[in-house]
């Protein structure tokens, strides 16, 4: 009865979008907005990558925004958890030491795919990746070690304090911009070096060493929380 | 700045003064309570037969808060005061055994405060906003006594607040029709403006000020608060308070509306003023009735005064200058005599420990003699015995009704029978009768409760004797209000329709006095018989049992009690219960199941969506 | 001149710096939020010469808009932000004793962030901006409704969040459309165009967008998740989410609705659904025991009233709505504050416990008795020049349907004040337990007096406000000069 | 046919968001209703990706100078949608914290038998 009610609900909705739908065709809509961008990204911001140059760039302070979220929602969580196990006795349980395959496995892959993850991210304003895409891959590396050795666990101040410094980093680099560079909250004030090299787009790349530092580092003390909760 | 300025100055910051010094000391507070309430008289009494306006602040969104004083604002104020100052005095005793008192004085003196902002208020913004203060300050005393106090002040606050908001709505419907608050300048516009317009003005604030005055069917709300709020406050609350109803009728009946105008609205059969007169009538007529059925001595006089807030109303509402002298004088007289009532029966409550019921006092004659004789003049006064003020108001205003209406002063006169009985009721089971066992140690009432009895009762006297006093500021309200000057004396009036002359009177009962006196003093001797050789028969009963005075009027309230039930007080009560029953059905709809909730979301949207597709009203 | 953009880095830079600080000294942290929220309301106090004068347009990035995300700092935002720093400040400083257990630095660190998110929506010129903002307040506010980590509070948490994401789900599908339709994401780009696409085609997109902000601003069906949220959180954050997060959502809504659409046909339904807001919230409020939750559904009934004033859409009503809703940050805050910590006392939420609290917490009741007032109306408080404004504005319009609405105005203020007075009594005329007269902690005193007196002295001169709010009401409603000084 | 075929991403999208609503709608499990928020998350980045969509669109990067910016796909859309998913993400993770603490409170994740707040 009541999935019946919500389904009418959900096609009468649906009607709706249909009909707004009717008026912004697939696969042919051409914004002013993106058009420019992709015009002028290169000149503008020295980003080979749109993407980027719309994400660090014009959108900068979407992405300041973005990493807020993040964190937020990680301090959250610590808050959430930690409240709750306050008043509860600490019980360690005892957990099956991995095998060595997999101990072994996890060690060697474990810088490799850090490795990766800083590639990624550094590489954000010419190839498609960036700061949140390196930083979950630097996660990753991280839970694969909880998973496969079990007993190793990062230090939790360590983590702390990469987030906190990385997101002074971002902060503090908008804010000389503001200060040096055009007198514009987080306006480009490194030169723009040449089109796809390394060292180029002014200050994309350090924004996005910050935040792929801070998405990694978030996302670990995120699952070292929860895996923390599950002993 | 002006006096009035000043006189609101000097209220409010006493009242906070009052607050702190309370924090330091007691005496101290209560010496300067009492003195910035005499300040607060002298500085009105200056004020007397002035008249102006003065803009006094602009700061409220750039409309000009005026205060204005004229002879209606003065006979007011002055009345204000000088209760406030008396109930202060009173209070110095009463309050002693009670707690949080530095909070009673500070709202006492917040209430007369504001009530003065009331009267001298010369534009419709500075008027309400006083009357809030007031309303919520009376509301904190009523409650002040907790337990059956809290639910008096609940229904006091909430009909008053009603009344406030209806009130609101007709003062910006004002502003917004004629962009002007000034009672001054509303009165050119309002001349103007379309019957319905006006008829809608009255009623809103019919409504505000009916609640306020306790007129028939709004009265709901005051016999409990009157009974359950301390005593001093009480007198205050009957004499003055309710009163604001009364000042803000004349406001909006005559300066507002204006006196043609008011004749003349509605239509031939249910004209405004045939309304408000019938309505005066029955608020005449049926609580004093009911009063007659009390048992609780503060409430008999609240029931009282609700009826003769219906003489007052009825002098007001008539609309000649007679009945308007009447009905003024009558408001002065009520808050002497009330005032003087709430406070005997106050010094009973206080030295007999709280004690109200009417059934278990009586005979305190020889223990309270002050008190006694503080309600005998009143109770005079509220007869309307000659020789006090409540004879000359009442004959202005059966004089006024006599030819134009004949039906509405029989009920006028009914209501005094009524009131008769019930007055005796009164003084006889307090005063009269048996002393019951338990009150054997009651002491005379303290002086602070004295002075202020006296003082009342000598002005129930004096303008019983001397009516010329009042009626000649009367007279003036009368003329400002569009009325014909009337004809006054020192010792009384003369009108088209009979004269009065309180000195023919006065020497007349004079002479009748003495000659009474002289008779019994020549006459007979009396002899004191002791009322128990024959009480029962001989038989032995229990000394407390002595006391004759329960069920006073027996057969009588059997007869009309069926036909007394209040009506409105339980329609009122059925629609908090309704609102209550609604309530919590509403709130029914938060099912705590977090499905359903986001159910209210989609179904939001989807309904949208659905109205919008199917008739396109965007 | 200032840069109004510091108002959001510089608390977000310094919730980022909280764990440096706190391996510092822990002690300093509990007065991060205080100093950052000081340097905001000192910021914004700067800067209200210059706003009056010409809003200003802040390009992020150096980019111009359409192209790049600007900030748009008018009167209104720039009251918004004001009030933000202010109640955050106050209830920064009750904070400081109010919480003692938990992970106290977390705490400090969202709530930050929460006034910082609220800051980023009202100054914010872009759609995508507003949400990612609107996401960062929600998500903070998630997390310390749940701060306790009692059974209640995670309850409460969780329906929150479900249907806060379903809300903010629904928006961003509305601003996928309007991208769709407009290929652009700044909000006077998107005014400036909105006339060259047909009425009905936007239709979806706004009440897809109305309804996810609506989630958050606690518009009638949309709401049931403030009672809850509101009566589990710690008062503190109660007071901040009654006080801000709410009235930011309807910041949000009147941004799209008068700004970004500005079709005038639909104000009449927004007023009607202000109406039903208003009774609903109240006749809830009416039949409540628990204090918090009373609180909270008044909060619903306020914000009904205000959504009510904003969609009269005159300059009267609105600077009435404004002011309104300046009240009721500091009245529902104090109202709050009071109540957290009559509750720490009597260990319970019942309003039957509360009896007798005048006595024993005098102060704390007074601050409670201003708050209810205040809210209720009753000069000389705040609450009467807001409610006149509204009245008088509406009852200008001079049509009947809106005088019949002003009349249901008037009646769930004469069923407000019912509850209100009824606690009232309670706390000072009932005989309570004879417990020990203890005041609050100083801090949490500071906070109640300040608000107190903010609240006294917008009532007795409300013309300090009323300049500036009416100026706030033209940012809002004209939408010719939004568009011409975002896209100069 | 074609309406299905020009219309396939739009579908698939609303597709994604109903199951994801009608998921949160009717089920009363508290993991399943975060899936359907999940998904309903995951048909609103397909929705927002498909709206930036161009008919044999490259992706917007000029890997070398060559590259033509005619067939180029918008970037914005592609740019929300990298700041929605970490969106979703943050409230992906709160929602299992709650529920990790709801579920140690109540010993159920039946949301009809969570219903201690009402009214």
């Amino acid at each position: 009865m009541k999935s019946v009610f919500s389904l009418i609900l959900l096609v009468v909705l649906g009607a709706g979008v249909v009909f707004t739908l009717s008026s912004i065709p697939f696969g042919s809509t051409s914004s002013d907005v993106g058009e420019y961008y992709i015009d002028s990204g290169r000149a503008d911001t020295g980003a080979t990558n749109i993407v980027t140059s719309v994400v660090v760039g014009y959108r900068a302070f979407d992405t300041l925004g973005e990493v807020t979220v993040l964190f937020v929602a990680a301090i959250g969580l610590g808050a959430i958890l930690a409240a709750g196990r306050e008043n509860e006795e600490k019980k360690k349980a005892e957990w099956e030491p991995a095998s060595l395959v997999l101990y072994t496995g996890c060690r060697f892959l474990f810088p490799l795919i850090l490795l990766f993850g800083a590639y990624v991210f550094i590489h954000g304003h010419l190839t498609p990746g960036g700061g949140f895409q390196g930083g979950a891959v630097i996660a990753s590396a991280f839970l694969m070690v909880y998973l496969g050795c079990r007993k190793k666990r990062i230090s939790r101040t360590w983590a702390r304090n990469t987030e906190s410094i990385s997101g002074l980093v971002f902060v503090v680099t908008g804010l000389t911009g503001l200060a040096v560079g055009g007198h514009y909250f987080l306006s480009n004030f490194l030169p723009e070096g040449t089109l796809n090299t390394l060292f180029s787009a002014g200050i994309i790349p350090i924004i996005y060493i910050a935040i792929g530092l801070k998405v990694g580092s978030e996302l670990t003390g995120v699952i070292d929380d929860l895996i923390e909760e599950s002993e | 700045m002006t006096g009035m300025e000043i006189l609101l100055l000097v209220a409010f910051g006493g009242v906070m003064l009052t607050y702190i010094l309370g924090r330091i000391s007691s005496s101290l507070r209560n010496t300067f309570a009492v003195v910035l309430s005499l300040v607060l008289v002298v500085i009105i009494a200056l004020m007397y037969d002035k008249t102006g306006e003065t803009i006094f602040y602009r700061g409220f969104f750039g409309i000009p808060m005026v205060l204005r004083i004229n002879s209606l604002s003065w006979i007011f104020a002055m009345t204000i005061s000088f209760i406030g100052c008396l109930s202060v005095i009173f209070s110095l005793d009463y309050m002693k055994v009670k707690e949080r008192t530095s909070f009673f004085y500070a709202m006492l003196l917040l209430v007369n405060s504001s009530m003065m902002g009331i009267v001298l208020a010369g534009d419709l913004l500075t008027l309400f906003i006083f009357w809030e203060i007031m309303s919520w300050s009376t509301f904190l005393l009523i409650s002040y006594n907790g337990g059956p106090a809290i639910a008096a002040g609940m229904k006091y606050i909430v009909m008053s607040f009603a009344g406030s908001m209806a009130m609101l709505a007709g003062i910006i419907s004002i502003f917004t029709a004629f962009g002007t608050l000034q009672i001054s300048e509303i009165a050119a516009g309002m001349s103007s403006a379309s019957s319905g317009f006006k008829i809608f003005i009255v009623i809103v604030f019919g409504i505000a000020f009916g609640v306020k005055n306790a007129i028939w069917p709004f009265h709901a709300w005051l016999p409990q608060a009157h009974a359950e709020a301390p005593s001093p406050f009480s007198a205050v609350l009957s004499g003055v308070l309710i009163k604001m109803g009364v000042f803000g009728f004349i406001l909006t009946m005559y300066v507002v509306v204006g006196l043609g105008t008011y004749m003349s609205l509605g239509g031939a059969i249910f004209s405004v003023r045939s309304i408000l007169l019938v309505m005066g009538a029955i608020t005449i007529l049926v609580p004093t009735f009911v009063a007659l059925l009390q048992d609780d001595a503060k409430k008999l006089l609240a029931w009282s005064t609700i009826a003769q807030a219906g003489y007052i109303m009825l002098g007001i509402a008539y609309g000649t200058s007679l009945s308007m002298a009447g009905g003024v004088l009558h408001f002065l007289s009520h808050v002497v005599f009330k005032s003087l009532l709430f406070m005997t029966v106050g010094a009973v409550e206080f030295r007999t420990g709280g004690i109200r019921d009417l059934n278990s006092l009586g005979g305190l004659i020889k223990k309270m003699p002050f008190a006694f004789t503080g309600t005998l003049i009143g109770v005079c006064g509220l007869i309307g015995v000659p020789l006090t003020n409540g004879f000359v108001s009442k004959w202005l205003i059966y004089k006024s009704l006599i030819f134009g209406s004949p039906l509405l002063t029989f009920v006028a006169l009914f209501g005094t029978w009524g009131t008769v009985l019930y007055s005796y009721k009164l003084i006889h089971n307090i005063f009269l009768g048996q002393l019951p066992e338990k009150l054997k140690d009651v002491e005379n009432t303290p002086l602070s409760m004295k002075l202020p009895m006296i003082i009342l009762s000598f002005t129930v006297l004096l303008f019983g004797i001397l009516p010329g006093l009042p009626l000649r500021v009367i007279n003036k309200i009368v003329v400002s209000l569009g009325f014909d000057s009337l004809n006054i004396s020192l010792w009384g009036i003369v009108s088209e329709s009979g004269m009065l002359n309180m000195i023919n009177l006065f020497a007349a009962i004079l002479a009748g006095l003495i000659a009474v006196w002289l008779f019994l003093r020549i006459g007979a001797r009396t002899i004191p018989v002791k009322q128990d050789d024959n009480y029962a028969a001989g038989a032995a009963v229990p000394r407390d049992r002595y006391n004759y005075t329960v069920k006073f009027y027996d057969p009588l309230l059997r007869m009309i009690s069926p036909y007394l039930r209040d009506i409105f007080d339980t329609f009122y009560m059925k629609i908090a219960d309704l609102t209550g029953y609604l309530s919590n059905g509403i709130r029914k709809i938060y099912t705590g199941y977090v499905g359903n909730y986001v159910m209210y979301i989609v179904l939001f949207i989807s309904l949208m969506i659905f109205v919008q597709m199917k008739w396109s009203p965007w | 001149m200032v840069n109004p953009v510091l108002l959001i880095a510089v608390p977000l830079g310094l919730a980022f710096m909280v764990p440096l600080i706190d391996s510092a000294s822990r002690k300093l942290t509990r007065f991060v939020p205080v100093a950052a929220l000081l340097f905001n309301l000192i910021l914004c106090i700067r800067l209200i010469p210059a706003v009056l004068e010409n809003p200003i347009v802040i390009n992020l990035g150096g980019f111009t808009p359409p192209f790049g995300i600007n900030l748009f700092v008018g009167p209104l935002g720039l009251l918004f932000a004001g009030l933000i720093s202010l109640a955050g400040l106050v209830v920064s400083i009750y904070s400081l004793s109010y919480i003692k257990n938990g992970p106290v630095v977390k705490y400090h660190m969202l709530y930050m962030l929460l006034l910082t998110g609220a800051t980023g929506v009202v100054l914010t010129g872009d759609l995508f901006n507003l949400f990612v903002f609107f996401e960062i307040l929600c998500i903070s506010s998630y997390a310390l409704v749940a701060y306790h980590g009692d059974r209640a509070g995670i309850e409460s948490s969780i329906k929150y969040l479900i249907q806060g994401t379903v809300g903010s789900g629904l928006l961003l599908i509305g601003i996928g459309f309007i991208y769709g339709i407009f290929g652009t994401l700044n909000m006077a780009d998107i005014a400036m165009k909105i006339a060259t696409v047909e009425q009905s085609t936007l239709f979806v997109p706004m009440i897809l967008m109305v309804a996810g902000l609506g989630v958050e601003s606690a518009i009638f069906p949309l709401n049931a998740w403030l009672p809850d949220a509101h009566s589990s959180a710690p008062s503190s954050i109660s007071a901040i989410l009654s006080g801000i997060a709410i009235e930011v959502g309807l910041y949000a809504v009147a941004r799209i609705v008068f700004t970004v659409f500005g079709i005038s046909d639909i104000y009449l339904f927004f007023a009607f659904l202000g109406i039903l807001t208003l009774l609903i919230g109240e006749m809830c409020a009416f039949a409540q025991s628990n204090i918090k939750r009373m609180l909270a559904y008044s909060s619903i009934g306020q914000i009904g009233l205000i959504l009510f004033a904003l969609a009269l859409a005159t300059n009267n009503t609105v600077t009435g709505g404004l002011f309104q809703l300046v009240n009721h940050t500091f009245s529902k805050g104090l109202l709050f504050l009071s109540a957290g910590y009559m509750i720490y006392r009597s260990g319970s939420m019942e309003i039957s416990s509360l009896n007798g609290m005048g006595k024993r917490m005098p102060l704390t009741s007074l601050a409670f008795t201003v708050g209810a007032f205040s809210l209720v109306g009753l000069p000389p408080f705040a609450g009467f020049p807001g409610k006149f404004l509204i009245v008088s504005g509406a009852l200008l319009k001079g049509e009947m349907v809106i005088n019949i609405l002003v009349g249901l105005v008037l009646l769930s203020t004469v069923i407000e004040g019912t509850y209100f007075f009824r606690v009232i009594q309670a706390l000072y005329f009932k005989d309570g337990n004879g417990e020990q007269r203890k005041q609050a902690p100083a801090t949490a005193v500071t906070a109640m007096i300040a608000l107190m007196i903010l609240i006294v002295a917008l009532g007795v001169y409300p013309k300090f406000l009323a300049d500036f709010l009416s100026s706030a009401s033209s940012d809002l409603l004209d939408k010719m000069s939004y568009v011409g000084s975002v896209l100069k | 046919m074609s309406f299905l075929q020009n219309n396939i991403y739009y579908i698939g999208a609303f597709g994604l968001i109903m199951i994801g609503l009608l998921t949160v709608l009717v089920k009363h499990n508290l993991i399943k209703v975060i899936i359907g928020l999940s998904i309903m998350d995951t048909g609103i980045n397909l929705f927002l990706i498909a709206i930036g969509y161009l008919r044999n669109g490259t992706a917007p990067i000029f890997s070398s100078p060559e590259v033509e910016s005619i067939l180029m796909v918008d970037p914005v859309p592609q740019a929300l949608v990298l700041t929605a998913i970490v969106i979703g993400v943050a409230v992906l993770a709160l929602a299992l914290s709650l529920a990790i603490r709801l579920y140690k409170h109540f010993g159920t994740l039946d949301l009809h038998k969570i219903k201690e707040l009402k009214w």
